[in-house]
């Protein structure tokens, strides 16, 4: 399809839809290949950067969304009804980070490094669609698997589970290097 | 030693635990464990919840914290390679993996917070796109599943539920059913009263099947003696005791409250 | 507002609203007059008129509102026949057994048998029609029953659905005795 209107073809879709789309779809319509479109859709996003344009591409695995600027939040606070929030606890953010660093993750792996049960929040988090069931584990019982959602990536601007915050080689340096140095005070204890 | 600090509210036994390491700016991996452990104690103790299920929870920690305690007394254990064991070890392990997973929820929060402030659109589809239904391929969709793998399915579904059932914890549990129902059997004496007027007080405790029932029809009887509505006689020490019903019995229910 | 600040936060607005949105309301967040809001939105409307944009603003009596442009209607169907593939999950299954088994049946009593949230599993067995709602339990909430569909007994080859709970009520008396007979063997020990 020619490029001017594949654009147009592309804008129209994500915003008709509001949802987000799966590229492969996406691609199919315009009669591109993947790698094409994404590429189209990345001219868009830097279109969409530009100072006096309001809505931005979100990526969400292999699935495209279109949304507002957040630092157009201000703004539209005053006119537009806030969208859905979540009341996270820190119970649910716990349970919730283990899913998500951890996926997939079975119930009892949960309440190993939580050290309490987790049933309440697992359920608090299906409810709220931010994790899902993803199998069974193939093991005595075959308990439930979990991991997270497109919900979940979208509620904290992440773009794929990859893309979670990094933390494991330098955190655990750090909490390692605390450690040590403490160590040393405590030897003159 | 009281902890200085009002009572908060953690998430489990493992928040407790390295909200007291850090409090004592002590080091993770080398946990001065008795003074730790006198702390946690005196925690639970001034833990006022009677939630058994969050107060197990943290006891089981309890115990643990006892038990590293012994082993370090105790010469030290070796491993295969020869090497000395830290009997805190594994607490440590724990504790770092907690640690992270709190972190990591943070960070989440953060993120969070970014996220809520992008608004998205609902769908705004024309009405012959709306209508569209793509039609479902049920011979893809049900594949070769058969009524006979569904029926597997259940049936595996059924005993996972029934496996879940810790079968002897379950049968504490049946003990706990069988709780005698206070308002059961204050009707059931009041009409025991009703229909029999005098009666021996044995015999009606030999009606009663359990320790727990016979109590709570002592209780009943004792509960009826006192608002007068029935008297008793007895001859002699230790003899029969014989109750008779007062005129208005069972006119208006007894008021008990509850015994537990 | 600053020309380019007040476009982008009118395409914000207009683009999440999805409705049309009265200029006065528009004026009011950008701060600015009315005759000035419209002359940025024609300004907005002509950007929107390029052969790389999908999307187009009309005006209806003193509002306004987005939309797509009509000529693309023909992707937009297009997209929504894009086929999506349909599978079922063990997630899926599971439910599905249950509600087969135990119809009619509460959102509750599914949940009590898999010990987990079943609202989205019900969704898509309801969008595959493969269950429908048969009505509601005559208990507090009246919550709503599920049952199997024809759709359901066409494509597993049952005649009626009392070829169904028969078998049930049978294997779970089984159960029950073998998990009783398990306590007993427990108690001995």
């Amino acid at each position: 399809m020619e490029k001017k209107k594949a654009k147009a073809v592309l804008e129209a879709i994500l915003f008709t839809m509001g949802d987000s789309v799966e590229i492969d779809r996406l691609a199919a319509v315009i009669e591109e290949d993947k790698d094409k479109t994404v590429q189209l859709l990345e001219e868009m996003a830097a279109d969409y950067r530009k100072a006096d344009r309001g809505i931005s591409l979100t990526t969400l695995d292999n699935a495209v969304q279109m949304c507002t600027k957040s630092e157009l939040y201000e703004y539209l606070i005053k006119i537009a009804k806030t969208p859905k929030k979540f009341v996270l606890t820190d119970t649910l953010l716990e349970t919730l980070s283990i899913i998500a660093y951890k996926q997939p993750i079975t119930r009892l792996e949960i309440e190993k490094v939580r050290g309490v049960s987790c049933d309440h929040a697992v359920n608090r988090l299906l409810e709220f669609d931010l994790i899902a069931e993803v199998g069974r584990m193939d093991a005595p019982g075959r308990p439930l698997l979990f991991g997270t959602t497109e919900q979940f990536l979208r509620s904290f601007g992440v773009k794929s589970i990859e893309d979670l915050p990094e933390l494991s080689a330098v955190q655990i340096e750090e909490f390692k290097q605390q450690a040590e140095s403490e160590v040393e005070m405590q030897l003159d204890i | 030693m009281a902890i200085p600090v009002k009572l908060e509210v953690f998430e489990g036994p493992l928040d407790l635990l390295l909200h007291l390491i850090d409090k004592n700016k002590v080091d993770i991996y080398d946990i001065p464990i008795v003074e730790i452990t006198e702390q946690y104690l005196d925690y639970i103790r001034q833990m006022e919840t009677e939630d058994m299920n969050v107060m197990s929870e943290f006891l089981v920690m309890a115990a643990t914290l006892i038990d590293i305690k012994c082993r370090m007394l105790l010469p030290k254990e070796v491993n295969e390679e020869g090497e000395e064991e830290d009997p805190r070890a594994e607490l440590v392990e724990k504790l770092l993996a907690y640690k992270m997973c709190k972190y990591m929820s943070y960070e989440l929060r953060d993120r969070m917070v970014d996220a809520e402030k992008n608004f998205y659109k609902k769908p705004t589809l024309p009405a012959e796109v709306e209508q569209y239904r793509q039609p479902v391929d049920y011979e893809e969709l049900i594949g070769d599943m058969t009524l006979n793998k569904l029926h597997e399915i259940f049936k595996q579904t059924i005993k996972r539920q029934e496996d879940k059932i810790d079968p002897v914890r379950s049968t504490f549990g049946k003990i706990e059913k069988d709780e005698i129902d206070l308002d059961l059997k204050t009707t059931y004496v009041e009409a025991y009263v009703r229909s029999h007027k005098t009666f021996s007080f044995r015999k009606l405790l030999e009606k009663q099947s359990s320790k727990m029932e016979i109590i709570v029809t002592f209780l009943v009887i004792l509960e009826m003696i006192k608002t007068g509505r029935i008297g008793i006689e007895q001859e002699d020490t230790f003899s029969d005791i014989i109750i008779t019903a007062r005129e208005d019995v069972g006119s208006e229910p007894l008021q008990l409250t509850s015994v537990s």
